[in-house]
């Protein structure tokens, strides 16, 4: 009887301050053990419970890709215990994974399908995780043309910078990196998420929108979404509840009947309008 | 099969020679499930136990997982209890929780092995409830005083003896080297008149109830419902289909372990998000949820109620808020079904 | 204190200004040696953990 | 029978406090759902007054819905309850220009305990008080028992029955008791050697869930985060199954209240496993009387023992 609650040991290999502000670190893990890895195999949009042995556990978005074999990569802000003492965490630290958790962005819908993935603050760790899947020479002939809209405050509060850099240059991906203000050598567009949307979203055509932000984000990106034709069946979104197990028996992560850890955290807005508004 | 009333003793001393048997144990003025270290401890002329045996299954608090942080790795053992036990004496409003708490610890995505270790090794002899008490309700909830769902054995007090009914194989094996008389006509007769009298005090009508829930989440009634409300665990602790836990690290310098806890959703706590958002944010929202999870989202995602009428909750209420009365103000709420 | 089943002899109430370095230093000592004979405080709690 | 005539004078004075619109909510007492309980309510409508009652079940303390409520309000108060509104408005938990206070002498509330140990698990359906006896009815039994015999320990020492501070009294005052009315129990706690008191309280202790419905019940318990909670650092362990911690909660429960608990004994009825706290609520009380003269909400005059310079001659 495989027991859920007990973590796999994981060594951490690269620990990387992503934020100006220090308040965001990358976190990137390695199996200590080969089967642990191999049963660890996860989908785009999945969360896993990061232990920190004397600490507690926190669940956290998957950041790497499933295309990223070895590894397991997450984007941590510093808020309470367990993730302080990530924070405090030097490389070759021994800590613990359980997972992949929840359900994750239907990547076998997505197909043949055009996609813009809207992301703000340091809700963007999934959405890395489904860029890079879709981006891999593997995938990127399934789906259509990738539009990625990702705001944060100031440039300095980016994720993954280096990345966003490389997705630039490319032709195969429409990246639209934007700040609320800029600084001197900021070269990209200036303005709120949800105008971004508006001004370069493409059409509702055959095509899919993942949002993932803050909730002062989502509120008023969703009616620019509905403006611009996409129906509520392709919007996608990812919640956040706080959670202990991650596998629906602790009772705290629902939101009506669903389990925010298990029947989600990616519900389409259709669903999420026939929840309670109680998240 | 007949068990005289004085061989009860003894026969909890035999069973003890292979099991941990748990019964009801009398302080003060309260009973409580606990392991018996000899036969006579066992008291079985009580109402109900002030906590739910669902104890000895899904303890307040259990070492999940110990760990030992070395140089370069961590030492992990898993605390899972293989035991064979007994619960002696139960009644069958608890013995039905147990089937209900099954679906959730015995899930088709998850199985809780500490939960469903203890459940797979334990046998359940039940007690039937010759007088059921004033706040007792199971039969609105499809159980009843004498219903066996859950048990292995259910006892029939009939004055001097137990009329003993055995139900599943595993209550059989309790029984070997026993050699109990059968019971005759007359027995059966006692125990059959035992069981029409076992007159239920108290119902509830559940008729509409899971509609109203599924339109009236917003509907004012629960302000009103919830004002008195402290905010405490009593009724949450003391009842036997709340399975809801937290699960925090207790660390003693290099060694600790992850432990799980009952947890409640009246906590504002519960639902804390890391950003200080609350999605409950008080004390309507958090009762609302109990009564929700109980009367709805258990029937959507396992077409039962989480709910067998044992009145725990009516009893330990500090307010005195009474479920049966939430039930009725939420039938004359808006929503009146089709 | 007392009521709580502390033993009188782990409480103590002592002025020392600041520039009585030596004293305090003293009193810690000494106190610590009283409290060592008296054992671990009854109110300290057994972790749950393994030990 | 005084309680009718109590019942009918708060039900007059809330219809009246209604229709005149000087509040909008009245907090009283109504019946319960079970034999010798009441239950808190909230009438907001003149025409539903009547579920308005006086009885022997009125033993939570209504203070702990008075907090910071925006709204002008009634409540019904018994003396304890009174107290603790005096201390609530002096640390401002409570507006006093928006409460009108309703003050009931009170009679003393029964401890359900006390009747279940009588009864020996007996189950009672009914019971009525007439002239100081208490008649119990179950199923095939009527047993009587007399009142002083079954009331809260709390009400039986309880030193200010009548309301310390009130806006309308309803009823005649009931004769107070002697300041520091001893129960015999508690004499042979003091003489008690430390670690017998570690014992006792251990074992009371070793019953704890941690539901925490001493710490909602009470008046006094208002902190924003109780250290209880906290995991930063993290006090005391979250499991009930370490006595040890059980204990240490109540002890710096006991600490936090030292000077605000009115000794009203909330949290002792509250508590749904029977555990004895008022050893802790009760001495301390009792210390802060002997130790600073202070009484908590007796009046609203009075500062707070740190609040106000005391003369140690």
């Amino acid at each position: 009887m495989k027991n859920p609650y007990m973590p796999a040991p994981v060594k951490l290999v690269k620990h990387f301050v992503e934020t100006e502000d220090n308040l965001i670190h990358s976190f990137t893990f390695q199996f200590l053990n080969e089967e642990d890895e191999k049963a660890f195999a996860y989908k785009p949009g999945q969360f896993a419970e990061v232990c920190v042995f004397g600490k507690g556990e926190s669940p956290f978005g998957i950041a790497s890709s499933p295309t990223e074999p070895g590894i397991l990569k997450f984007s941590v802000a510093r808020v309470g215990v367990v993730t302080t003492a990530m924070h405090e965490m030097p490389e070759g630290s021994i800590l613990g994974v359980r997972g992949p958790l929840g359900n994750s962005y239907p990547m076998e819908e997505f197909k043949g399908k055009n996609l813009v993935i809207i992301g703000g603050g340091f809700a963007f760790t999934t959405l890395r995780s489904t860029i890079a899947y879709i981006l891999d020479p593997k995938n990127r002939g399934d789906y259509g043309n990738l539009t990625v809209i990702y705001g944060a405050r100031n440039p300095g509060l980016l994720l993954y910078k280096d990345e966003l850099a490389e997705w630039e240059k490319r032709s195969d991906i429409n990246l639209v990196a934007t700040v609320d203000r800029g600084d001197e050598n900021w070269k990209g567009k200036v303005g709120f998420v949800p105008a971004m949307t508006k001004e370069t979203a493409p059409s509702a055509e055959n095509t899919y929108a993942v949002v993932c932000g803050p909730p002062i984000m989502i509120k008023f990106t969703l009616p620019v979404l509905e403006e611009l034709g996409f129906p509520p069946e392709r919007i996608i979104m990812s919640l956040e509840n706080r959670m202990k197990c991650g596998i629906g028996m602790c009772g705290r992560c629902n939101v009506g009947n669903k389990f925010v850890c298990k029947d989600g955290p990616v519900f389409t807005l259709a669903q999420l309008k026939t929840m309670p508004n109680e998240y | 099969m007949l068990l005289k009333k004085d061989q009860v003793t003894n026969w909890l001393n035999k069973l003890m020679q292979t099991y941990q048997v748990f019964a009801p144990e009398k302080e003060d003025n309260s009973f409580y499930f606990r392991q018996i270290s000899s036969g006579d401890q066992a008291i079985l002329d009580y109402n109900n136990s002030s906590i739910p045996p669902k104890e000895v299954f899904f303890p307040r608090s259990e070492k999940l997982f110990c760990y030992r942080t070395e140089k370069g790795g961590v030492q992990l053992t898993e605390q899972i209890g293989e035991e064979k036990k007994v619960v002696f004496g139960i009644r069958p409003c608890d013995a039905k929780s147990f089937l209900l708490l099954d679906k959730v610890f015995n899930g088709d995505q998850y199985v809780d092995p500490y939960y469903l270790n203890k459940r797979n090794n334990t046998a359940l002899v039940g007690l039937g409830c010759n007088q059921p008490a004033a706040a007792c309700f199971c039969a609105s909830l499809g159980g009843g005083p004498f219903s066996q769902e859950g048990l292995d054995i259910l006892l029939t007090d009939i004055g001097d003896q137990y009329l003993v009914e055995v139900i599943t194989e595993r209550g059989r094996e309790l029984l070997s080297g026993m050699d109990l008389p059968v019971a005759g006509q007359e027995a059966q007769a006692a125990a059959r008149s035992v069981k029409e009298d076992a007159a239920l005090a108290s119902a509830v009508d559940l008729g509409g109830l899971k509609y109203r829930l599924d339109v009236n989440f917003e509907d004012p009634i629960w302000n009103e419902i919830a004002e008195k409300c402290l905010g405490c665990a009593a009724c949450t602790y003391s009842c036997p289909t709340c399975h809801c836990f937290d699960i925090v690290d207790e660390v003693a310098g290099k060694e600790g372990c992850r432990v799980r806890n009952w947890d409640a959703c009246m906590f504002p706590q519960f639902t804390l998000h890391g950003s200080g958002h609350n999605p409950r944010p008080t004390g309507k929202e958090r009762l609302r949820q109990r009564v929700m999870h109980k009367f709805k989202y258990f029937v959507d995602n396992y077409g039962a109620t989480a709910c067998v009428g044992c009145g725990r909750c009516i009893a330990n209420c500090p307010v005195n808020l009474d479920i049966r009365q939430v039930i009725e103000q939420i039938g004359q709420a808006g929503g009146v079904q089709q | 204190m007392e009521t709580v089943g502390v033993e009188p002899g782990r409480f103590r109430l002592e002025w020392i200004s600041a520039s009585e370095g030596d004293r305090f230093a003293n009193l810690a000592t000494e106190f610590t040696n009283q409290l060592k004979a008296l054992g671990p405080n009854p109110l300290g709690a057994e972790k749950a953990g393994c030990s | 029978m005084f309680l009718k005539m109590l019942t009918r004078a708060i039900q007059e004075t809330a219809q009246r406090l209604l229709q005149d619109k000087e509040v909008d909510l009245v907090v009283g007492f109504a019946e319960g759902s079970l034999p010798l309980r009441n239950t808190p309510c909230f009438i907001r409508q003149p025409e539903d007054v009547q579920s308005l009652v006086w009885g022997y079940g009125c033993e939570n303390n209504l203070a702990v819905f008075l907090r910071r409520r925006p709204e002008k309000l009634a409540v019904v108060a018994k003396g304890c309850d009174s107290r603790a509104i005096v201390e609530l408005i002096k640390q401002n938990q409570i507006d006093r220009e928006k409460l009108v206070i309703i003050g009931v002498p009170c009679q003393g509330m029964i401890d359900r305990n006390k009747v279940n140990r009588l009864l020996a698990g007996r189950e009672l359906l009914s019971a009525q008080v007439n002239d100081g006896q208490v008649q119990l009815k179950g199923k095939d039994f009527l047993e009587t028992a007399p009142l002083e015999q079954l009331l809260h320990n709390s009400c039986l020492t309880c030193t200010h029955p009548n309301p310390a501070l009130y806006d309308i009294l309803l009823g005649e005052p009931v004769p107070e008791k002697g300041i520091g009315l001893e129960l015999s129990n508690e004499a042979d706690y003091d003489a008690k050697s430390p670690a017998e008191k570690q014992a006792y309280l251990q074992n009371e202790l070793s019953r704890c869930v941690r539901c925490y419905a001493c710490r909602q019940s009470c008046p006094m318990c208002f902190c924003e985060e109780c250290f209880v909670d906290c995991s930063a650092p993290e006090w005391l362990s979250k499991s009930s199954l370490n006595v040890k911690d059980n204990v240490f909660f109540q002890t710096v429960r006991a600490y936090h209240l030292a000077g605000r608990c009115v000794d009203c004994g909330a949290c002792d009825r509250a508590c749904p496993m029977g555990i004895d706290l008022r050893t802790l609520t009760h001495r301390m009380a009792k210390d802060v009387q002997e130790v600073f003269g202070y009484t908590a909400g007796v009046s609203l005059e009075e500062k707070p023992p740190l609040a106000a310079p005391i003369s140690l001659t």
